[in-house]
C-alpha cells in the first residue's frame, strides 16, 4: 500500500504514514461494521434454533436492525449515576473498546496483509487480552453500585483463571510452530495433515488443545455458557447495569470484537488462518484471496459460538472455576509435556 | 526522529503517572496510574529492543500483579485519612530514600556521559545470538547457562504458592454445604435414587 | 533484532483507537444536550438496586478466595512466561533444556497438587 | 561430564529440595501429619549436613568446587556455614511441635517452609555469582516472611510478618540496585569477573554499587543502621521462628557478606572496610544501649543479636584469614548461645501453658525452676563474654584477629562496649536470682527443649574449651578456602 501512495507523488515517510493510517482504518471500521452484522447473525441463529424469526422488520430480512439499535443508543441520554466515580465511569468503556480494537493489529489477513508483523505476535495478543479485565473491573467499581461490583469481581476472577490455561495452550502451538510470529504459525500449518490438510487441528496431539482453547475462549470472552458476569437472573446486567447510551454500546461492541478476535485466533492457530483448508488445487483454490478464507473460518467459528449459546445452559460459578483450575490447567500442563516430549523425540532425536 | 519522540512521550508519561500514583487521593486511582506507568515502561522497553520484556511487563505486571493490587485496594475498606497521616509521618524517611535514589540516577547519567561503561571483552559466544529474536536469545541463555538458577526460581515460586495458601486459606469446616462432587453425581444410578411403588387405592405411601 | 518499524503502527493504532472510543463516549453526550434528551433527575441518577434505595455500601469486603485466585494466577502466569522462550529454543538446546523445564514444571505441579488437596481451588 | 560434576556438588541442595517437595505432598494428603513431617524434615537436614561434611573436613577449595560455570561454590567455607545453618534449623524444628501444640497441632507447612528457607540459605552461602546470591536470598526471605506471620490468628505475628516483608522488600530493592550498578560497571555478574574488573581504580559507580550491595546485606544480618526491624520481628514472630531468625539466616547472611566482601570486592578492601568497621561499632553500641530499657525477653535478645553481629563484623573487618576464621568461630559460638537462650525462653510457661516473655515474670526463677535458671544464667554470662564461659573465647579470637590486622582502636572500642553490654545480661541474672519470686513460670517442658538447652549449656560452660582445637581447625580450613582466590 505504501508503494501506491508513493506513486501518488508522496515521499516515502508520508506514504508510509498514510498507508498505515489507511490500514488501521481498514481494520477498525470494517470491524465495527462486522460487529454490527455479527450481532444480527447471532440473533438470527438463536432465533432459528428456538424456532423463531428473529429480527425481520428493519430493512430487508431485518438486516439493518443493528444500525437502528445503534442510532437509538446514540441519541439516548448518557446517565452518570451521582454516586459514581465520574472519570473512571467514562474511561471504562473507552478502555474496553480500545483494547478490543488493539489486538487486531497483529492479526494477519494474508501473507503480506498484516499491520504489525512482530516476532512476539502471539504474546502481544495474550498481553492485550489480559488488559481486557480492566475495562470490566473499573466499570464495576466506578459504578459504585452493588450488582456491577459483584459482576466485576466475578468477571476478573473468571478471566484471569482462564487466561492461565490459554497461556499454556498457546505454548503448545508455539512449540509446534517454532515461532510466536502469527504468519510463521500459519505457514507452519501448510500441509500439516498428511501433506493435504492445512491446519493444526488435524494433529491428534493438538486437536484436544484446540477443543480446550475453544472452550477457554468462550470463558475468556464471557460468552454463554460462561456468561456469569451478566447473569441476568442474579446480577441484572452485570457490570453494565448503570451504563446507557453509547457507553453501554461500547461494551457490546468491545465484547463482540473480542468474540470475533477469539474466532480469528481459533482460525489462525488451529485451522490455517488465511490458507485454504486443503493444500490441493481443487478449484482455483489458491487464487481466492487469503482474507476470504480467513473470514469464512471466522464466520464458521462464530456460528459455533452462537450455536453453543443457544443450546447450552449457564454454568454455576463453582463449576466454572473448577473447570478452569482443576480440569484445563492440569490438562494443558500435561499436553505441554506430551507435545514437547513428542517433538523432542521426533525433531531432536533420542541421542544426545 | 520518531524514536526520539516516542521515547520522550513514553518517558514523560511514565514520570507523570508515577507522580500521580503518589499524589492520587484514592488508592484505586493510584493503582490505575501505576498501571499506566507499567504500560509506558513497556513502551520504553520496546524502544530499546527488548520486545519480550515489554510483553512480560504487560502480561505479568499489568495483567497479573496490578489485578491483585486492584483487588486488594477495591475490596478492602481503607481509611484514606489514616493513610494520609502515615504518609506525613514517614515523609522524612521517604525523602531520604528518594535522595539516595536520585544520587544513583545522577551517577548513572554521569557514568554514561563519561563513557565509563567498560563491558569487558566479548568472548565471541554472545555474538551470533544478536541476529535472532529476543525470545530465542533469552531462551538460549536461560535454559543453557542459567538452568540451575532457573530451577531455583521454580522453588521460589513454589514457596510463594505455599506461603499464600498457608497464610490466607482457611479450610472449610467439615460438612460445609455446596461442595459438588462431580464423580459422585456421575456414578449415581436411577436405581439408587428412586424406588418404584405401587400403592393400593386409598392407602398412602410410607416414606 | 527487533524491527521497530513494526511497532509504530501499533502506536498509531492505539492513538486512533483511543480517539475513536473517546469520540463514541463523548459525542452522544453532546448530542443529547442538543436534542434535549439530556434531562437528569435525582431518581434517575441513583444507583440501581431493584427499585429500592440502596441500603448498604456496595464496596464491601470480599471473600479472601478472590485474592488467592489472583495470587495463584500471578504464579502460573509467570510459569507461562518462562515457557515462551523455552518453546522456541528447546529444540536447539536439546534434552538438558527439556529435562530442566520438566523439573521446573514438576516443582510447580507439586505446588499445584498441594493447592488442590488443601482446598484452595474449591468454590461453593 | 561437566553437568554431572556440578550435580554432585549440589547434592545437599538436591536432597533438601526433594525432601521439601516430598514433605509438601505428605502435607497435602494428610492434614494431621505435622509431627511426622517435622521429624522427616529434621532427618533430611541431618542427611544434608552429612553430605556437606566431607567438603569441610577435607578443606575443599579451588576450581573443583565450582559448579554451573562458576555460579555456585561448594567449598569448605560454604560447608562450614551450611552445617551451622542445618544444625540450627534442626534445633528449631525440634522445639516447634511443643510450641504449636498450644493452639492445635503443628501445621506441616512449618517444617516445609523451614526446609526451603534452609535451602535458600545453602544457595546463599555457596553463591559465587550475584544472580545466585539474589535467588538464594529471595528463597530464604520469602520463606522467612511466611514463617514470621505463621500464627495468622495472632496480631503480633501478622504485624511481624508484614514489617519484615516490607522492609525486606526494600532491602532487596537496594541490593538489586547495587547489583545492577556493579553489573553495569564491571560487565559481569560473577564474583570472579567483578573482582578482576575492580582490580584497578574504583570508579564512582562501582563504589556506589558496592555500598548498596553491602547495605542490602547489612539489612539481612541486622547490622546497624539497618537493624530497625529486628526487635519488632523478633518479638512478634512465634518463638521457634524467632530462634530460627536469630541463628540460621544470620549465619547465612554473614557468610554471604564475607564472600562478597572478600571475593567479589576483594581487591577493594579499603573501600568496604570503613563501612564494615562503622557497622560493627554502631551495632555493638546500639545493641548494648538499646537492650537496657527492654522488659520483653525476646526484644532483649533481639538487641543482643544486633550487639553480637557487631563483634562478628569485627572479624570480617580484619579481612585476613585469621579474621575470617575468628568470625566463623564466633558465629558457631553465637549460634549455640542464641539457640540456648531462645530455647530457655521457650521453656518459660505459666500454669495455663502459655508462653511467658516478660522480664518481670522470671523474677526469682532460681527458686521455682533452679535448673532452668542456672542454664539461662550460663547463657547470659556467656553472651556477656565473662571469662570462664565459652562465650569469652569467641570475643577473644575476634579481638585478637583485629589486633593482628592493626585494628587496635577497633578492638579497644569493642572491648569497652562489651563491658556496657554485660550490664543487661547481668541484669537478667540478677532478676532471676535476687528478686522476689513472681511465681508465674510453672509450666512443664518438653524433653527436646531440655536436650537442646542441656547440650548448648554444656558447650558454653568451661567444658566448651575442649572444642577450641577442633573448631579452630575447621574454621581455619574454611577461611583458607574462602581466601583461596585471593
Amino acid at each position: 500500500m505504501t508503494a501506491f501512495f508513493q506513486s501518488l507523488g508522496m515521499n516515502y515517510e508520508w506514504a508510509w504514514f498514510v498507508a498505515t493510517v489507511a490500514g488501521i482504518l481498514l481494520i477498525a471500521l470494517p470491524l465495527m461494521l462486522a460487529v454490527a452484522m455479527i450481532i444480527y447473525v447471532d440473533r438470527k441463529v438463536w432465533a432459528a434454533i428456538a424456532l423463531r424469526r428473529g429480527p425481520n422488520v428493519v430493512g430487508p430480512f431485518g438486516l439493518l436492525q443493528s444500525f437502528a439499535d445503534g442510532l437509538k443508543v446514540f441519541l439516548q441520554e448518557t446517565i452518570i449515576p451521582s454516586a459514581a466515580n465520574k472519570g473512571l465511569f467514562l474511561i471504562a468503556p473507552i478502555v474496553t473498546f480500545t483494547v478490543a480494537l488493539l489486538a487486531w493489529a497483529v492479526i494477519p489477513f494474508g501473507p503480506e496483509a498484516v499491520l504489525a508483523d512482530i516476532n512476539i505476535g502471539l504474546l502481544y495478543v495474550l498481553a492485550i487480552s489480559s488488559l481486557g479485565v480492566y475495562g470490566v473491573v473499573v466499570s464495576g467499581w466506578a459504578s459504585n453500585s452493588k450488582y456491577p461490583f459483584f459482576s466485576a469481581m466475578r468477571a476478573a476472577a473468571q478471566m484471569i483463571s482462564y487466561e492461565v490455561s490459554i497461556g499454556f495452550l498457546l505454548v503448545c502451538v508455539i512449540l509446534w510452530a517454532g515461532t510466536s510470529n502469527m504468519n510463521g504459525i500459519i505457514e507452519a500449518q501448510r500441509g500439516h495433515g498428511l501433506g493435504i490438510v492445512n491446519g493444526f487441528f488435524f494433529n491428534p496431539l493438538l486437536f484436544p488443545i484446540w477443543v480446550m482453547f475453544l472452550i477457554s475462549a468462550l470463558a475468556e470472552t464471557a460468552r454463554a455458557p460462561f456468561d456469569l458476569t451478566e447473569a441476568e437472573s442474579e446480577l441484572v446486567a452485570g457490570y453494565q447495569t448503570e451504563y446507557s447510551s453509547m457507553s453501554f454500546a461500547l461494551f457490546w461492541l468491545g465484547e463482540y470484537a473480542n468474540v470475533l478476535l477469539m474466532c480469528a485466533l481459533n482460525a489462525i492457530l488451529f485451522f490455517g488462518g488465511w490458507l485454504p483448508p486443503l493444500n490441493v488445487d481443487l478449484i482455483p483454490w489458491f487464487d481466492i484471496p487469503g482474507w476470504i478464507w480467513l473470514f469464512a473460518k471466522i464466520f464458521m467459528f462464530f456460528f459455533i459460538f452462537s450455536w453453543v449459546k443457544a443450546t447450552v445452559p449457564r454454568f454455576r460459578y463453582d463449576q466454572l472455576m473448577r473447570l478452569g483450575w482443576k480440569v484445563f490447567l492440569p490438562l494443558s500442563l500435561l499436553f505441554i509435556v506430551l507435545v514437547s516430549g513428542w517433538l523432542m523425540l521426533t525433531r531432536y532425536g533420542v541421542a544426545a | 526522529m520518531i524514536q526520539t519522540l516516542a521515547f520522550y512521550l513514553f518517558a514523560f508519561l511514565v514520570l507523570a503517572s508515577g507522580v500521580f500514583t503518589i499524589l492520587a487521593r484514592n488508592p484505586v486511582h493510584s493503582v490505575l496510574w501505576l498501571i499506566l506507568a507499567f504500560f509506558n515502561a513497556a513502551g520504553l522497553m520496546i524502544l530499546v529492543g527488548a520486545e519480550f520484556i515489554a510483553a512480560l511487563l504487560v502480561i505479568v505486571y499489568v495483567g497479573a500483579v496490578a489485578v491483585l493490587f486492584l483487588f486488594v485496594v477495591m475490596m478492602l475498606d481503607i481509611d484514606f485519612a489514616e493513610l494520609r497521616a502515615g504518609f506525613v509521618k514517614n515523609f522524612p524517611l521517604g525523602i531520604a530514600i528518594a535522595l539516595v535514589l536520585l544520587a544513583e540516577l545522577i551517577l548513572g547519567i554521569g557514568a554514561y556521559r563519561a563513557g565509563a561503561l567498560e563491558l569487558g571483552v566479548p568472548d565471541g559466544s554472545a555474538a551470533p545470538l544478536m541476529d535472532r529474536s529476543n525470545l530465542e536469545n533469552l531462551g538460549t541463555v536461560l535454559y543453557g547457562k542459567y538452568l540451575f538458577l532457573f530451577e531455583a526460581a521454580g522453588i521460589i515460586l513454589l514457596v510463594a504458592m505455599v506461603g499464600a495458601i498457608a497464610l490466607t486459606h482457611r479450610g472449610r469446616p467439615e460438612g460445609a454445604r455446596g461442595h459438588q462432587d462431580i464423580g459422585k453425581q456421575v456414578r449415581r444410578r436411577p436405581g439408587e435414587a428412586t424406588e418404584m411403588k405401587k400403592p393400593e387405592i386409598g392407602k398412602g405411601v410410607e416414606l | 533484532m527487533v524491527d521497530l518499524s513494526q511497532y509504530l503502527p501499533i502506536l498509531i493504532f492505539l492513538i486512533i483507537a483511543l480517539g475513536l472510543s473517546a469520540l463514541f463516549v463523548f459525542l452522544p453526550m453532546g448530542v443529547a444536550r442538543l436534542t434535549g434528551a439530556h434531562n437528569p433527575d435525582a431518581e434517575k441518577l441513583s444507583e440501581y438496586e431493584c427499585g429500592f434505595p440502596a441500603f448498604e455500601d456496595p464496596r464491601s469486603q470480599f471473600d479472601v478466595r478472590f485474592y488467592l485466585v489472583a495470587i495463584l494466577f500471578i504464579i502460573f502466569d509467570l510459569e507461562a512466561a518462562f515457557l515462551f522462550p523455552w518453546a522456541v529454543t528447546v529444540f536447539d538446546l536439546g534434552w538438558s533444556a527439556w529435562i530442566g523445564m520438566m523439573i521446573f514444571l514438576g516443582i510447580l505441579t507439586v505446588g499445584f497438587v498441594y493447592e488442590w488437596k488443601s482446598g484452595a481451588l474449591d468454590w461453593e | 561430564m561437566q553437568l554431572q560434576s556440578s550435580l554432585a556438588l549440589i547434592a545437599p541442595e538436591i536432597v533438601l529440595s526433594l525432601a521439601g517437595l516430598a514433605l509438601l505432598l505428605i502435607a497435602a494428603w494428610s492434614r494431621n501429619a505435622g509431627r511426622l513431617v517435622t521429624i522427616l524434615a529434621a532427618v533430611a537436614l541431618g542427611g544434608a549436613s552429612v553430605l556437606v561434611a566431607p567438603a569441610l573436613c577435607s578443606g575443599a577449595m579451588g576450581p573443583d568446587t565450582l559448579a554451573f560455570e562458576g555460579q555456585f561454590a561448594a567449598d569448605a567455607f560454604a560447608s562450614f556455614a551450611k552445617i551451622l545453618i542445618f544444625v540450627s534449623a534442626i534445633a528449631c524444628l525440634m522445639v516447634a511441635p511443643r510450641f504449636f501444640d498450644r493452639d492445635g497441632a503443628i501445621r506441616a507447612e512449618y517444617p516445609v517452609l523451614m526446609l526451603f528457607a534452609a535451602l535458600g540459605m545453602a544457595i546463599m552461602v555457596s553463591a559465587t555469582d550475584f544472580m545466585t546470591l539474589y535467588i538464594g536470598l529471595e528463597l530464604n526471605s520469602l520463606a522467612a516472611y511466611v514463617l514470621a506471620s505463621f500464627m495468622r490468628s495472632d496480631d503480633r505475628s501478622a504485624e511481624a510478618g508484614l514489617k519484615y516483608f516490607v522492609l525486606g522488600a526494600l532491602a532487596s530493592g537496594i541490593l538489586l540496585y547495587g547489583i545492577s550498578l556493579v553489573y553495569g560497571f564491571t560487565g559481569t555478574t560473577s564474583f570472579e569477573g567483578a573482582r578482576a574488573a575492580m582490580s584497578g581504580e574504583l570508579s564512582m559507580g562501582m563504589l556506589f554499587g558496592l555500598i548498596f550491595v553491602l547495605a542490602g546485606l547489612a539489612f539481612k544480618i541486622a547490622a546497624v543502621p539497618f537493624h530497625m526491624w529486628t526487635p519488632d520481628v523478633y518479638e512478634g514472630a512465634p518463638t521457634p521462628v524467632t530462634t530460627f531468625f536469630a541463628t540460621a539466616p544470620k549465619v547465612a547472611a554473614v557468610a554471604l557478606t564475607a564472600r562478597v566482601a572478600l571475593d567479589a570486592f576483594g581487591m577493594q578492601m579499603d573501600a568496604w572496610r570503613q563501612i564494615v568497621i562503622f557497622a560493627a561499632l554502631a551495632s555493638i553500641v546500639v545493641g548494648a544501649l538499646g537492650a537496657i530499657g527492654q522488659s520483653n525477653l525476646k526484644r532483649l535478645l533481639a538487641y543482643s543479636s544486633i550487639n553480637n553481629v557487631g563483634f562478628i563484623l569485627i572479624g570480617l573487618a580484619a579481612g585476613t584469614a585469621a579474621g575470617v576464621s575468628a568470625m566463623l568461630v564466633y558465629l558457631a559460638i553465637y549460634v549455640a548461645m542464641s539457640l540456648g537462650s531462645f530455647v530457655a525462653v521457650l521453656m518459660l510457661r505459666n500454669a495455663q501453658g502459655e508462653q511467658v516473655e516478660g522480664l518481670a515474670d522470671i523474677a526469682g526463677l532460681s527458686s521455682t525452676r533452679p535448673l532452668l535458671a542456672l542454664c539461662l544464667a550460663v547463657m547470659m554470662f556467656s553472651l556477656a563474654g565473662i571469662p570462664p564461659l565459652f562465650g569469652f573465647w569467641g570475643k577473644f579470637v575476634v579481638f585478637w584477629a583485629a589486633v593482628e590486622a592493626d585494628l587496635v582502636a577497633l578492638a579497644a572500642i569493642g572491648i569497652a562496649a562489651s563491658v556496657i553490654g554485660a550490664f543487661y545480661y547481668i541484669k537478667v541474672v540478677k532478676v532471676m536470682y535476687f528478686d522476689e519470686p513472681a511465681g508465674v513460670v510453672t509450666g512443664r517442658s518438653d524433653w527436646a527443649h531440655w536436650l537442646i538447652l542441656g547440650v548448648t549449656t554444656a558447650a558454653m560452660s568451661p567444658l566448651g574449651y575442649l572444642l577450641t582445637r577442633v573448631l579452630g581447625d575447621l574454621a581455619d580450613r574454611a577461611a583458607e578456602a574462602l581466601l583461596f582466590v585471593a
